[in-house]
């Protein structure tokens, strides 16, 4: 018996950035066309694996839709299992298709201000994927610190006094996030015995008063840390301020990173506390902090000038509109929600790119800008690149600005508007057994509102920006740098028009996900490949 | 011992977060690996306190080639408690390095990397 | 406790339960008077004898009950021996020269230098 | 298909349009145009099948599972606004290719005309009302784009931004009216909703449902009172205004209202919302009209008044009033889309739409004056005119509103109808009289085909109101019974009904309009007063921007308050949170019942009151002494690692022991770069009452998280372990399956070597992230030059390398022992890897031994020195690291097995007799090169500052700078 | 005569933890830094010799690796904190 | 031979280091400890670049270290009663210098390594002017004493075996 060949795909989405990662520190930063084209390459190939995964989840491959992957061969609570379902391939969709255009954009530019760029970079989707893929808790941890370590260094990658100030705030809460991380775990060990996700959720009806008051204990911390990781009030102030100041690249990447924290929650408090003798567990607070998350980036977006803070505080706002979601407890949501938080991400990720171009305009040139951003690199000062300047490249950037003010502010045409159309249809339309109260109208209120709050904001940034700057230069743009933002844009506007199958898609992975028990059975009935027995101890 | 050691966890722990909420980058680095010890400490007794039964399962300590679980402490806390040192090493190096550089961009040891205005 | 032990014979336990006594004693005296002397310079004798004497009596008691205990050679203590011997040295001489030093360093910035003077007198208290 | 291609076709030439060269007007006009005309073409071949009182319809799925469909749907009332759209579409195009500039970039104009085109044929089209708020928002957008075209100048801005966000801000209103109706109707396609009235107008959501709804309409629609933001869009080039401001954009709102009224009207809350805010918008749009001087503004609030007038006919509810409402916007559309061409006209031929400055210009343009004239005639309701007919319809549903008693509304009606005769006078005035000598160009007649639109459309004026039934009559009919279905009302559209009251009022109308204005001009300085009478408080510009600045700087005062950019708050917030949500939402405090349990301890007491105090003097000296901290938390290091061998983890206390001793070397090597603080000489001054609170609250939290934890570790620990744990498992299987006796390392290196794998990538990658965070490091300028304890003379090495200090007197004899650990440093390193799958050791303790014994030769003999004599790329070693590791995982790809599973090889050697070799072992040996390539790296890179060119000569030591040395 | 041992065993480990105790006072006490230096490294050798007294208490070779592994490496972080000391920098 | 055993007393003392580690004499290990004490020197050599050691007498060097041993237990109950008993400031703890004529560096290392071992006495320096060693004194009663017994008894035989 072996193992087929197509399952080890499961693993690829790890293995394959861990592998590019450690080929090019071997590769001298000198090379830098040899690395970035490594690097692409590792990209693309994470690109077509998620590609062929999304596939597979969605087939008859697997029963049920779901893989699972026993690394180092032992079962389930015991070895550590990878798993892949519907929900796990898209977001590794999302994180590759992320990822291809944030490389491309730091191509010329971004990726050359300091060393090891690209090597953290694969380092990072390494880290982001295994937090996907991992159905274990201490697992998620390492990927979490995987993730984070390689966010600490691409946030300072090229850093000057202002990246340092926030590097140095997103390090320390991340640090201590981490420790919650910690704490979180080891109680839910002490209480439960196991670390592997749906173990647990299967042994929560067999734990006693104790027992179970630790398990919460644990998942109360623990989803301190993963709250604090996606940014809820009143634990995320570090995050516009940490996107203002990253790169744009990496700002890009962090915007998925932020989604991580709720994607743990939802697959683990689904997971632990859909039923059972803990039912119902924390989803108030989740709600609540949810909708103060939204109330507060719709204050946060209204307040702020910066660019980079207001694409922060959209990625607030996003993270808010998911945990109230979460929260809310309505299976209908969910997959809408799922929806959301595609679009949400893509448009948020294409802004932050957007903004470094934007910036240009302001500047009497981009050589300007270089040479700020230049100013503290002393010996890896890459030459200029000299690029056409694209006629219409105002023109481009008023129309990709349009773009994604129109996604993140939930103005139609875009996904933007399907996803908030979702939301309301879906909160207004409840399935049997739920009822319409006072907080469904809070919520779409806020979510109300903040489309309102971004709408006033975007416009006044954009007005300001292509509208009123006296003599604007058309600034020079890379056909690397306009590709990336056209790339996410287009998915945007692929999401919309194909709204219905993703959708579809989407909400059978809800679906699943509200099936516990049948995951559960999945992940724990998964055999092991019996060894070869002529090499074992006599 | 257990009343020991939980309280000496504490006792770390508190002091971590009292340093961690200080202003000075050097005192919350020192917090930062006063909570690492508490932590690594409160995640390694969640496998509870064992006496001289380290988890070697050594072949000439077994009976019938059988071993007897109950005999060992728990090895999974131990595991997961080295590889959370590690990472803490890890960290505690990058904080260090920001740290450093901090003060050298901003002119000051401060963690918002300028003085607070108060 | 181990088994075995009891079954220790009284010229084995006899010479270990002294090296024991008067190692942990030397290993108290010692640190004793790294609290109680009154300078550095007094204080840096202290430790001295917890490294040789006291370590060199617990490994000796240690030498001979593991060999009485598993009925073989156990001489891997010399090890530490060795190690300790190696490394003793170095640390007192450099914590030595950093106080040294650093004394002669801040008399120097208290009062002109004298030239004659290499090593600063131990200043009485 | 056609139906599709409608709106698809626009939004194609807008594409195309943008893509054109700049200065290229003949083609983007001919595309414009083009598209209008296939667009008009179409209509008119489509009105064969709509004619009928059926619906085109065209369907495609889109988002089924939300009731979420392409729909497109044309009937009359459908068909009547695309003609209005189209036709007064190509008009504008041909209008526009004449009156934009050669200078303008028109691409863009002509592309955002096409958008505006295709949304608004959108909306009209939809069949669907999700769809339908789409298109809606779209046009909101595109007119948005349209009203700012000419963004340089400040009030285009200003003008584009308020009617967004008046438009967008209704348009989210409208979205969620839309989701509450279609939750009543069950559907959001238009046909149910149109056919489920009854239950709508029963259900208890119909109040929010029609609040919401007409907010999006009467916002869209310049109502009261929202009308402020259609003055300030006249900023938009003239064609814009007489497209989307007079013809068809601010008709969606009302287009909206005809939609849905058999759905949503007839009852008397409809009523009160529609008709009142109609009712206002009427009078007071009317009345400030009249006080207007731009040519155009004066346009807008007649066009507001109009709507308003279009408003009150639909709220009124009665089926002949639809008619008049239909009839009216048709009529209006014609004669304001003319009149603002004609104003465009004027603008451009004399360079200024002031009426106080116009005069006279039937002498210059004599037939542009002629048209215009005739259009406001119809504005002003003058017989055998369009508008005459409509209004008088709308003079006669006033009669009925409120039964035969009730006279406010007819009273209203004349009124508003004295009103618009008097700004229509006041509008050709600019035509009489001399011709005005100061204008910023001499007019003359405009070029013929700008001419041409109007021309058309005032016949249309004269054609309808001569001869109405036969011209527009089965049109209407087909709208109206689109609308109104089986209710449609009988109703005559002739010109003459006979001598009755709504002919009165029409005569009333215009005598009372002619005297008031005469009044006016007499009476009143009308050229000079710059506001309206009575109205000028009512502000709805200020407000806006007023609103808008509060609320701006409400947010940022709130933001401010509900948020810091500081670390510390945010920090203190956690630790809060960590304390209080637990409490809050576990009530964790059962847990707590008192039990005893486990036995007392003295010498393991003893250990941890050294542990403690250590940590507690370490929090207390971390502020200004830095060393003496760093060495009491080495103390409280070396208690830990001794815990763990007491405890039974020998693993974790040599791990822990190799760690502590390179975080100290790794924190010196960091201080170097930070300058010491200085403690203030005044230590006995108090701090600052502000301080005190700070550190109380601070103590606070402290105590209750060390509190927490306390309870919490001795609540797990007198508790026994819960039996179905999974570590029975490695116990029993690390042996027999895993090849080895230490159960932690089988963990480390095969049950769990997936973490361990993730867990050297971390290493990995913070040795990357540190190496190249130094490759930039800037040191304080305190820290640049060389330590003051090196360039001091008392030091004999003073200006030594670290090559000559070993070889002569000053670290000589050092060298020697150091030197020697040298390879026994290694052999241990060894050692502690080959047992490690058995006892106590493995990769890590050995990588940190082996990177010692190199660290060591650094601190010894220097960077350089060593460097020279000792090629070590700890880059390599990680690369190499991690791909052994990933590389013994894939091995077992081979076998047909999962990705890390480990197999053991039995080799038999001569003379040494059978051995195991574990893939684990392999995996192992990349954990160690990886643990020894990262900690080296990560220290070397920091000794490497020493000797980077930021070093400073001995001789340029500041006196003071580095005068006092970290105690 | 076992007791003997017993008792013996026990006083190694209680005068170890005591020595440990006063090295902490040092530490904790200083007053200067090499003070405190020499009083971590005392704090190794007493931790070293605690390991050793475990060992004999439990009858362990276990223990021994601890004790061997801190006299070989203890001294590293004694020599950085006294180069720092003496030179400012612990690598030239 | 050098070129393969950079130093044969270092690869003996890792074999024999190999062997007391593992405890065993087995084959396997007896291997493996050859193995590392052939390779580890080799890969340390450039580290270690100052020439082998030879030990040209070991009865004199046998004879150093008795007298050593004897010598640090005796100074250890010394340095124990004055810790216990003396009053602090009744001590006289004194720098004293020694002029040294042994210069080989692995004859200073072992002298330094017997006096420090010896408590009551700490190794400072040797001053680069004058070749002195400078040395601190627990309880100094003679400092002639002290000058003369380091130079004949641990000296002078030293320089017999390195020099
Ligand atoms: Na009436
Ligand atoms: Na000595």
């Amino acid at each position: 018996m072996s193992l087929p060949w197509m399952q080890h795909l499961i693993l690829a989405p790890v293995l394959l950035p861990l592998l590019c990662g450690a080929l090019l520190v071997l590769i001298s930063e000198r090379h830098h066309e040899r690395k970035f084209l490594i690097d692409l390459v590792g990209v693309l190939g994470l690109l077509v694996v998620s590609l062929v995964l999304v596939h597979l989840s969605d087939s008859e491959h697997w029963p049920g839709g779901v893989g699972v992957y026993l690394a180092a061969n032992w079962a389930a609570p015991f070895g550590i299992v990878l798993l892949v379902d519907r929900l796990t391939a898209v977001m590794l969709l999302l994180s590759s298709g992320l990822a291809l255009a944030s490389l491309v954009f730091a191509m010329t530019r971004w990726s050359r201000i300091g060393v090891h760029f690209h090597s953290l970079f694969q380092f990072l989707l390494m880290g982001i994927n295994g937090a996907f893929l991992t159905n274990d808790l201490f697992n998620l941890f390492v990927f979490f610190e995987v993730m984070l370590a390689a966010s600490y260094g691409l946030v300072l990658h090229g850093y000057n006094s202002m990246r340092i100030r926030a590097g140095m705030q997103y390090i320390v809460i991340n640090l201590v996030a981490s420790f919650f991380f910690l704490i979180g775990v080891a109680l839910i060990y002490a209480a439960a015995g196991t670390l592997n996700m749906a173990d647990l959720a299967g042994r929560v009806s067999g734990l006693d008063a104790d027992e179970l008051v630790l398990l919460k204990l644990g998942m109360t911390v623990l989803a301190l840390a993963f709250l604090t990781k996606s940014a809820m009030w009143p634990l995320g102030f570090w995050l516009p301020t940490t996107y203002a100041a990253a790169s744009p690249p990496v700002a890009a990447m962090m915007v998925l990173m932020t989604k991580i924290g709720v994607y743990v929650v939802l697959r683990l408090w689904l997971l632990v506390f859909s039923d059972g003798a803990a039912a119902g567990f924390g989803f108030d607070a989740l709600l609540w902090g949810g909708l103060a998350t939204l109330a507060f980036g719709t204050i946060g977006l209204l307040a702020s000038q910066d660019s980079g803070r207001m694409a922060g505080y959209a990625a607030v706002i996003s993270s808010g509109t998911l945990l109230a979601v979460v929260g809310y407890g309505q299976p209908s949501l969910i997959g809408v929600a799922l929806f959301y938080l595609i679009g949400s991400t893509l448009a948020v990720a294409a802004f932050l790119l957007l903004i470094e171009l934007i910036e240009r305009i302001r500047t009497p040139s981009a050589a300007m800008l270089a040479l700020t951003m230049e100013a503290f690199a002393v010996e890896d000062a890459p030459d200029e690149p000299v690029g056409v300047a694209i006629p219409g490249a105002l023109a481009f950037l008023g129309l990709a600005f349009a773009g994604c003010a129109l996604v993140i502010t939930g103005l139609p045409p875009l996904s933007g508007f399907i996803a908030k159309f979702g939301l309301f249809h879906a909160l207004l339309n409840p399935g049997p057994g739920e009822a319409l109260g006072r907080i469904t109208w809070v919520l779409l209120t806020l979510v109300v509102l903040s489309g309102l709050a971004g709408i006033i904001s975007l416009m006044r940034f954009g007005v300001r920006t292509f509208w009123a700057a006296k003599d604007v230069t058309p600034p020079r743009l890379q056909l690397t740098e306009v590709a990336p933002i056209s790339l996410l844009l287009l998915l945007c506007v692929l999401l919309t028009v194909q709204a219905g199958p993703a959708m579809d898609y989407l909400e059978r992975s809800a679906e699943a996900l509200h099936r516990s028990e049948a995951y559960v059975e999945r992940v724990l009935s998964e055999p092991v490949v019996s060894r070869i027995i002529e090499g074992d101890r006599p | 011992m257990e009343a020991v050691i939980a309280i000496s966890i504490g006792v770390l722990f508190g002091s971590g977060v009292w340093l961690v909420l200080r202003p000075r980058t050097f005192q919350v680095i020192t917090g930062l690996l006063l909570i690492s010890y508490a932590v690594n400490l409160f995640i390694f007794i969640m496998g509870r306190l064992w006496l001289d039964r380290p988890p070697l399962t050594l072949e000439d300590g077994l009976v019938d080639g059988l071993v007897d679980a109950g005999l060992y402490a728990d090895p999974l806390p131990q595991a997961l408690v080295l590889t959370a040192i590690v990472i803490g090493f890890a960290t505690t190096a990058l904080y260090l390095v920001v740290m450093i550089g901090s003060r050298g961009l901003t002119g000051t040891d401060h963690v918002d990397g300028k003085e607070s205005s108060k | 406790m181990n088994q075995g032990i009891e079954t220790l014979p009284v010229w084995v336990s006899l010479p270990v339960t002294a090296l024991l006594v008067l190692g942990s004693l030397i290993v108290l005296i010692g640190a004793l008077g790294l609290v109680r002397l009154p300078n550095f310079y007094q204080r840096i004798h202290g430790p001295a004898i917890t490294i040789t004497l006291g370590t060199g009596c617990i490994l000796i008691a240690s030498m001979i009950y593991f060999t009485a205990l598993q009925s073989r050679l156990v001489i891997h203590e010399l090890l530490i021996t060795a190690f300790v011997f190696l490394t003793a040295p170095v640390v007192a001489m450099l914590i030595m020269r950093t106080a040294v030093y650093r004394d002669l360093r801040a008399a120097k910035r208290d009062r002109e230098p004298e030239s004659d003077e290499t090593y600063p007198c131990p200043r009485k208290k | 298909m056609l139906l599709l291609s409608l709106i698809l076709v626009p939004f194609v030439g807008s594409a195309i349009a943008a893509l054109m060269p700049a200065n290229a007007r003949n083609r983007e006009a001919w595309l414009a145009g083009g598209v209008a005309l296939f667009g008009l073409l179409t209509t008119l071949f489509l009105y064969a099948q709509t004619g009928s009182g059926e619906a085109v319809r065209f369907h495609a799925t889109w988002l089924p599972g939300y009731g979420l469909d392409f729909m497109l749907r044309m009937d009359g009332l459908a068909w009547l606004f695309a003609m209005l759209i189209l036709g007064i579409g190509l008009l504008v195009v041909i209008y526009a290719r004449y009156y934009m500039s050669p200078a303008d970039p028109v691409p863009r104009f002509f592309s955002f005309l096409l958008a505006f085109m295709g949304s608004m044929l959108g909306v009209v089209l939809s069949g669907n009302l999700i769809q339908l708020v789409i298109f809606w928002e779209l046009t909101s957008v595109t007119s948005f784009l349209l009203i700012g075209y000419w963004h340089h100048r400040a009030d285009a801005r200003r003008g584009a931004r308020m009617a967004f966000t008046v438009t967008a801000t209704g348009g989210l209103c409208l979205l969620v009216g839309v989701l509450l109706l279609g939750h009543i109707a069950g559907s959001y396609s238009l046909d149910v909703v149109l056919a489920s009235g009854d239950v709508v107008r029963e259900h208890p959501w119909y109040l929010p449902t029609l609040v919401l709804i007409a907010l999006g309409a009467l916002t869209k629609s310049a109502q009261f009172p929202f009308h402020f933001w259609l003055p300030h869009a006249m900023a938009a080039p003239t064609p814009v205004s007489a497209f989307l401001h007079s013809a068809t954009m601010v008709k969606a709102g009302v287009f909206l209202l005809m939609r849905l009224w058999p759905t949503l009207s007839g009852t008397p809350e409809w009523t009160w919302i529609i008709a009142g805010a109609g009712l206002c918008t009427l009078l007071i749009g009317a009345f400030v009209a009249i006080f207007q001087h731009d040519l155009k503004g004066l346009l807008a609030y007649s066009t507001i008044s109009h709507l308003g007038l279009i408003t009150v006919l639909l709220g009124i509810g009665s089926p002949l009033a639809v008619v008049a409402a239909i009839f009216h916007t048709l009529n209006h559309a014609t004669f304001k889309a003319s009149l603002f061409m004609a104003a465009g006209i004027i603008d451009h031929e004399s360079g200024t739409r002031d009426m106080r400055k116009l005069r006279g210009l039937y002498r210059a343009l004599p037939y542009t004056a002629t048209l215009a004239i005739v259009a406001s005639a119809a504005m002003a309701g003058v017989p055998l005119l369009n508008g005459f007919l409509s209004k008088e319809m709308f003079f006669a549903e006033t009669l009925l509103v409120g039964g035969p008693e009730n006279w406010g509304m007819s009273l209203a009606a004349i009124l508003m109808g004295i009103f618009s005769v008097a700004y229509s006078l006041r509008f050709i005035h600019v035509f009489f009289g001399p011709l005005a000598a100061d204008l910023p160009k001499a007019p003359h007649e405009p070029p013929r085909w700008m001419r041409f639109p109007v021309e058309f459309l005032v016949l249309c004026c004269l054609v309808v109101g001569v001869a109405p039934g036969w011209s527009v009559g089965r049109l209407l009919n087909n709208a109206v019974l689109s609308v109104l279905g089986a209710q449609a009302p009988e109703y005559d559209l002739a010109v003459w009904h006979g001598f009755n009251l709504p002919l009165l009022m029409s005569v009333l109308a215009l005598v009372g309009g002619v005297t008031f204005y005469t009044l006016l001009r007499r009476r009143y300085d009308l050229i000079h007063s710059d506001r309206v009478p009575l109205l000028h408080r009512f502000n709805g510009k200020e407000a806006y921007e007023s609103t808008m600045l509060r609320l701006t700087s409400t947010a940022a005062s709130l933001e401010t308050l509900l948020s810091t950019r500081r670390l510390q708050p945010q920090l203190v917030l956690m630790m809060v949170l960590l304390v209080a949500v637990p409490l809050l939402l576990v009530r964790p405090l059962s847990l707590l019942a008192f039990s005893s349990g486990g036995e007392f301890s003295p010498l393991f007491a003893g250990l941890w009151v050294i542990g403690c105090a250590c940590a507690i003097g370490a929090a207390w000296q971390a502020k200004y002494h830095r060393l003496a901290a760093l060495s009491l938390v080495g103390g409280t290091g070396i208690v830990t690692s001794m815990t763990f061998l007491w405890l039974s983890a020998p693993d974790l206390a040599l791990t822990q022991l190799m760690v502590e001793t390179v975080t100290t070397v790794l924190i010196l090597l960091g201080l170097r770069w930070l300058p010491a603080r200085i403690a203030p000489r005044e230590l006995n001054l108090r701090a600052p009452r502000s301080a005190w609170v700070r550190r109380s609250r601070d103590m606070a939290i402290a105590v209750s998280a060390g509190l927490g934890m306390s309870a919490l570790s001795y609540a797990v620990l007198v508790r026994p372990a819960s039996p179905g744990g999974i570590s029975d498992f490695f116990l029993t299987r690390a042996l027999s399956e895993g090849g080895g006796s230490n159960v932690v390392n089988v963990l480390l290196v095969d049950f769990r070597s997936f973490d361990t794998l993730g867990e050297i990538a971390v290493l990995a990658i913070v040795a990357l992230t540190v190496y190249a965070l130094l490759r930039r490091f800037r040191p304080a300028p305190e820290s640049v030059p060389i330590p003051a304890q090196q360039a001091n003379s008392v030091d004999p090495a003073a200006g030594q390398t670290p090559a000559q200090q070993v070889e002569s007197g000053y670290l000589q004899v050092p060298s020697v022992y150091l030197r020697l650990l040298f390879p026994i440093m290694l052999v241990i390193a060894a050692y502690f890897f080959l047992r490690g799958h058995n006892l106590p050791g493995g990769g890590f303790v050995a990588g940190l031994t082996f990177a010692v014994a190199i660290i060591v030769q650094y601190m010894l003999a220097g960077t350089a020195w060593v460097e020279t004599h000792l090629r070590l790329q700890s880059n390599r070693w990680i690369a190499f690291g991690l791909i052994a590791a990933c590389a013994t995982g894939l091995g077992a790809w081979a076998f047909g097995h999962p990705f890390l599973t480990s197999h053991t090889a039995h080799v038999t050697l001569p003379l040494v007799g059978e051995i195991h070799l574990p893939s684990a072992f392999v995996f192992d040996l990349g954990v160690f090169a990886v643990v020894v390539g990262a900690t080296i790296l990560i220290l070397v890179a920091l000794a490497h500052q020493s000797v980077r060119s930021h070093r400073l000569p001995a001789g340029s030591v500041p006196p003071r700078a580095t005068g006092k040395e970290i105690k | 005569m076992m007791t003997l041992l017993f008792l013996a065993i026990d006083f190694t480990l209680l005068c170890t933890v005591l020595a440990m105790l006063l090295c902490m006072v040092r530490l904790l006490r200083g007053p200067a830094a090499q003070d405190r230096v020499l009083a971590l490294d005392t704090l190794w050798m007493c931790a070293m010799l605690l390991a050793l007294a475990l060992g004999i208490r439990f009858g362990s070779l276990i223990y021994f690796e601890a004790a061997m592994l801190i006299a070989l490496t203890g001294f590293v972080s004694t020599v950085a904190l006294a180069k720092f000391l003496m030179r400012g920098e612990v690598i030239e | 031979m050098s070129r393969w055993f950079p130093s044969p007393p270092l690869s003996v003392a890792l074999l024999v280091m190999w062997l007391l580690l593992n405890q065993s004499l087995a084959p396997g290990h007896l291997l493996l400890g050859a193995l590392l004490a052939v390779v580890v020197p080799l890969w340390a050599k450039p580290l270690r670049p100052m020439a082998a050691v030879r030990f040209k007498k070991p009865i004199v060097m046998a004879r150093l270290l008795g007298m050593a041993l004897v010598e640090i237990v005796r100074s250890c109950f010394n340095v124990s009663r004055i810790i216990l008993f003396t009053r602090p400031d009744g001590l006289n703890s004194q720098f004293i210098r020694v002029p040294l004529d042994l210069k080989h560096p692995h004859g200073l290392a072992l002298l330094s390594c017997l006096i420090n071992s010896t408590p009551g006495t700490v190794w400072v320096e040797i001053l680069p002017d004058s070749h002195d060693l400078a040395l601190h004194v627990f309880d100094l009663h003679d400092e002639a004493w002290w000058i003369d017994t380091i130079k004949t008894r641990y000296e002078q035989p030293l320089i017999e075996i390195f020099e």
